[in-house]
């Protein structure tokens, strides 16, 4: 489903933030990316959706070489993959319903789909309550809920999610993966970036490591901290 | 595809309205720069106009060779109408004429003490459809017999008549110059409410929406921002023009302000057409430049 | 104090670079209401230039009772000059004024052919300093002795006299308006840099800057934004305006166009004055805006 | 230090973000602040620095009725209290060491001092290398990082901090948690609202916990919830 190879990330300012990355993420897979702060976890899913197009080597998205789509083919790439965004990117004006369907007229849906498939993403992350409310009247944790709800609105093949428990306690952390495991359960790829320890010790799945933007493990049914598992 | 439209359309009217201030300083500069354009229209037409009528309305002058009966008169006043070229000609028999001059000059010439008999010939006054062709008519009239001699207007009425012609074309210019001043002014306020919203663009993009998803509301919110600004200066152009006619009128009587319904309308509709067009250039032209720059 | 006054030049500046196309897209808007501005300056002084010109320079006419000697007139002419409120007067002598009538009226009158001698008085041309004195002025010019009777100048000239106030008056209250219109398009400008930038002052506010920390820095930027549209669009001015002169000189001989270097230095530096007072303000006015609206 | 008394806070669209909170902390203490996504906690921190002002109640922070502050007395409060805000409020036109300066510059620090001040802030944060970075180019953990520094750089007495390891990985999340703890000792009020369990547990401080906008727990020597504390 999704392929990097030899992948090299230099940002305009010269800072090097990925080096070679060669990874092959299946169709059905659930995959941790974890690293220190700045480690290039970021900067990898980027790669995916096209918000950055790499320096050197090849991306491959579901059989597309990401590289090569034009900027009128990239909206077609990123409807098929629901992104949670690390900073949440809400549209400022808007509330938290039309937020998430917004995900869904890009595509065209029909308005009577568009009510009910939005109140059905709000309700997975309970966040119901908060439909009318505009982002600047949200916690950290209903902003990030709402992120989560529009990435997964419209049922993507493949869905990112950038640190998605950050401003989640314990409880509705552990709720949220759950929610993504169901979803990855549905034949959708979901790759989940993140610091929690223990969601990814929890989870058992596999577990990429960088480390200043290099890959340094890769592993089946890893756990947050080399060292630990081997301990284990 | 109309349900598509009126989704477009309803996304101006809910972005304009939560961008409320920025909606409200936009559609003022609008207003500003169209009131000025259309203020500046109808005072071309005006001053053109006024600068018209203090000139005669005369092209040119033909003197009678000998004093005329009204038949002869009238007779060789249709001979000059039909002239090619010729708009109008009008007699102004010897004694008028007489009468005219020593109206006008009582105060300079003492002629009545040492001339008895009327000095002036019979005079017809020839206005023309088309100065230009002044001297091929003038040739013509002089063949009429009856008619010994043919003259020009006078030297400051011609020199009027270059004026005119010169604020004609200057204030044409200026028109044009105002409208691309006014252009830029539009669509640099209209860019600014885009660039103040880059963020915004930035993320539809992210998640999905195509160029054209983008620009459409902005092109709408853009016509939206453009109607009510006209509209806003329309009323305002009407009232203060019609405040000033009123007063110009009674403070200079002798002066012909420009009342004329249909032309007004057309300034009218000219603002509110310029006013749209602009809207919507400006809405393309910003959020496009917006566009363009990522990829 | 200094340190504080070059902490927020150098800010200003930062900020001006680093919102590089939000500062050019205002510069471009001040710019082009200034050109707006000082072209409707040049060309108010211009026109009304040219309307009085149009009239001949002569406020009264005075005709002597009988023929003068040169001594005599040079007299009479000094006892004129002389009244309060005369600025200058003129003598034609009787000779040159029927040359003149003569040439001027050729085509229209047969005088020669039935007069002989000149029929035309010694007559004196009078300019007043003030217009508005004429009614008296003409009473005690008419009390000198060898002048018979005094006139007004003719219709028309007075026609273009009122109009030449008209157009004075007019344009002031243009002038006025336009520079209204202009604060106001400024301010909108700058308002919706100060709105893009709200977080920013948002932000500033959290972390413990006062609000004249804050003010500062955007007042400085739009003294700046002024400085930098009034300095282009005086260019632009210049060297149009120059152009213009030497196009329309050659095709309109006769019009004199306005050239004084003082006087067109003025229109300069009053566009310069109002860029950057119209900067200044808007600053102070949008930041102060943004400011007032929390607490 | 910092005293509540009574203070609810509804906000203006309707929504009940805290009620009836009494509380007192003391000039050298160090407490959490827990509960889930929507707890009121932000809103409570909001309240001391006077970005949102109580419904109902009291605020009193050094002896000053935060309340009757008038609009040109307030920056002189927010002097005195270093905030790390949730989601980070950086200057988005400057750059890392600009930000961390403006919280200097603003108390007209000289300029001699500014720069050492910053140096040192920014190394403690292990952010130099980012000096020269603009927030649009910097991770979540580095943005994050930097809003530390802005909060610590001019010796507050006091220091809130929100989520202040949302997007940091464990164990820079420990560092910091580490440095707030030594600031603390140098005299400083540090009050932080978290999720992050074994940070809470770890460091055995006050606790008061939060749920739907009520004070519901307040314990000396605390852990992240209640009833392991009991288990314990
Ligand atoms: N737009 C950008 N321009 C320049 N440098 C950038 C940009 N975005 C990120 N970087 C740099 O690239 C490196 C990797 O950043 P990235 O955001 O991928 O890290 P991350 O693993 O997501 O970290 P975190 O856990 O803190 O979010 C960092 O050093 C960062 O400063
Ligand atoms: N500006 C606002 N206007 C209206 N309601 C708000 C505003 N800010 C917060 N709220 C609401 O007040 C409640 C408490 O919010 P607060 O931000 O204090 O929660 P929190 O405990 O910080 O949560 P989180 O852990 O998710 O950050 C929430 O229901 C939220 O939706
Ligand atoms: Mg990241
Ligand atoms: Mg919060």
């Amino acid at each position: 489903m999704i392929q990097l190879i030899g992948v090299t990330k230099t940002y305009p300012n010269g800072v090097g933030a990925l080096y070679d990355i060669n990874l092959h993420v299946g169709k059905e897979e659930f995959m941790f990316i974890v690293g220190p702060s700045g480690a290039g976890k970021t900067t990898l899913l980027r790669m995916l959706y096209k918000e950055e197009s790499p320096t050197m080597g090849e991306v491959i998205v579901d059989r597309v070489k990401v590289n090569n789509l034009t900027a009128e083919q990239v909206p077609y790439l990123r409807r098929n993959i629901g992104v949670v965004f690390q900073d949440y990117k809400l549209l400022p004006k808007r509330t938290v319903y039309e937020n998430v369907a917004f995900a869904l007229q890009v595509t065209g849906t029909p308005h009577f789909q568009v009510r009910r498939r939005v109140m059905q993403a709000l309700e997975l992350v309970a966040l119901l309550r908060k439909a009318n409310s505009f982002p600047d009247e949200l916690s950290g944790g209903e902003k990030q809920r709402t992120c989560i709800a529009r990435a997964i609105v419209n049922n993507p093949p493949i869905l990112l999610a950038d640190e998605p428990t950050g401003s989640l306690d314990p409880t509705t952390s552990w709720d949220i993966i759950q929610l993504l495991d169901k979803i990855n359960k549905r034949n959708t790829t979901v790759l989940v970036a993140t610091h929690n320890k223990s969601i990814v010790d929890g989870m058992k799945k596999r577990v990429v490591a960088l480390e200043g933007g290099r890959m340094i493990r890769d592993q089946q049914l890893g756990a947050y901290s080399g060292e630990r598992l081997s301990n284990a | 595809m109309l349900s598509t439209l009126t989704f477009f359309i309803s996304e101006s009217f809910i972005s304009l309205r939560r961008n409320g201030l920025m909606t409200m300083v936009a559609v003022g500069t609008i207003t500003v720069s169209l009131c000025i354009f259309g203020f500046f229209l109808l005072s071309i037409i005006n001053m053109s106009n006024i600068v018209s009528n203090l000139g005669t309305k005369v092209d040119l002058v033909a003197y009678a060779s000998q004093p005329l009966t009204d038949t002869e008169a009238e007779n060789v006043r249709l001979q000059i109408s039909r002239i090619d070229g010729v708009k109008e000609a009008k007699w102004i028999s010897k004694d008028k004429a007489w009468k005219d001059f020593k109206e006008e000059f009582s105060d300079r010439l003492k002629l009545e003490e040492i001339v008895d008999s009327n000095p002036l010939p019979d005079t017809f006054f020839v206005k023309m459809l088309n100065p230009e062709l002044s001297a091929k008519v003038s040739k013509e009239i002089a063949r009429i017999s009856l008619i010994e001699e043919v003259g020009f207007n006078p030297n400051l009425v011609d020199k009027i008549e270059t004026l005119v012609e010169a604020f004609r074309i200057g204030g044409l210019m200026l028109v044009f110059l105002l409208s691309l001043a006014t252009l830029l002014i539009v669509v640099n306020t209209i860019r600014l409410t885009v660039l103040a919203r880059e963020t915004e663009i930035v993320i539809m993009r992210l998640v999905g929406a195509t160029r054209s998803f983008i620009r459409w509301p902005f092109i709408i919110e853009g016509i939206i921002l453009g109607m009510l600004g006209s509209g806003i200066s329309i009323v305002i152009i009407k009232f203060t023009y019609e405040a000033i006619i009123v007063r110009l009128q009674n403070a200079l009587p002798f002066v012909t302000l420009f009342t004329n319904h249909f032309w007004i309308g057309c300034v009218y509709f000219l603002v509110a057409i310029v006013g749209v067009l602009l809207g919507m250039l400006g809405g393309y032209i910003s959020v496009n430049k917006q566009l363009k720059e990522e990829n």
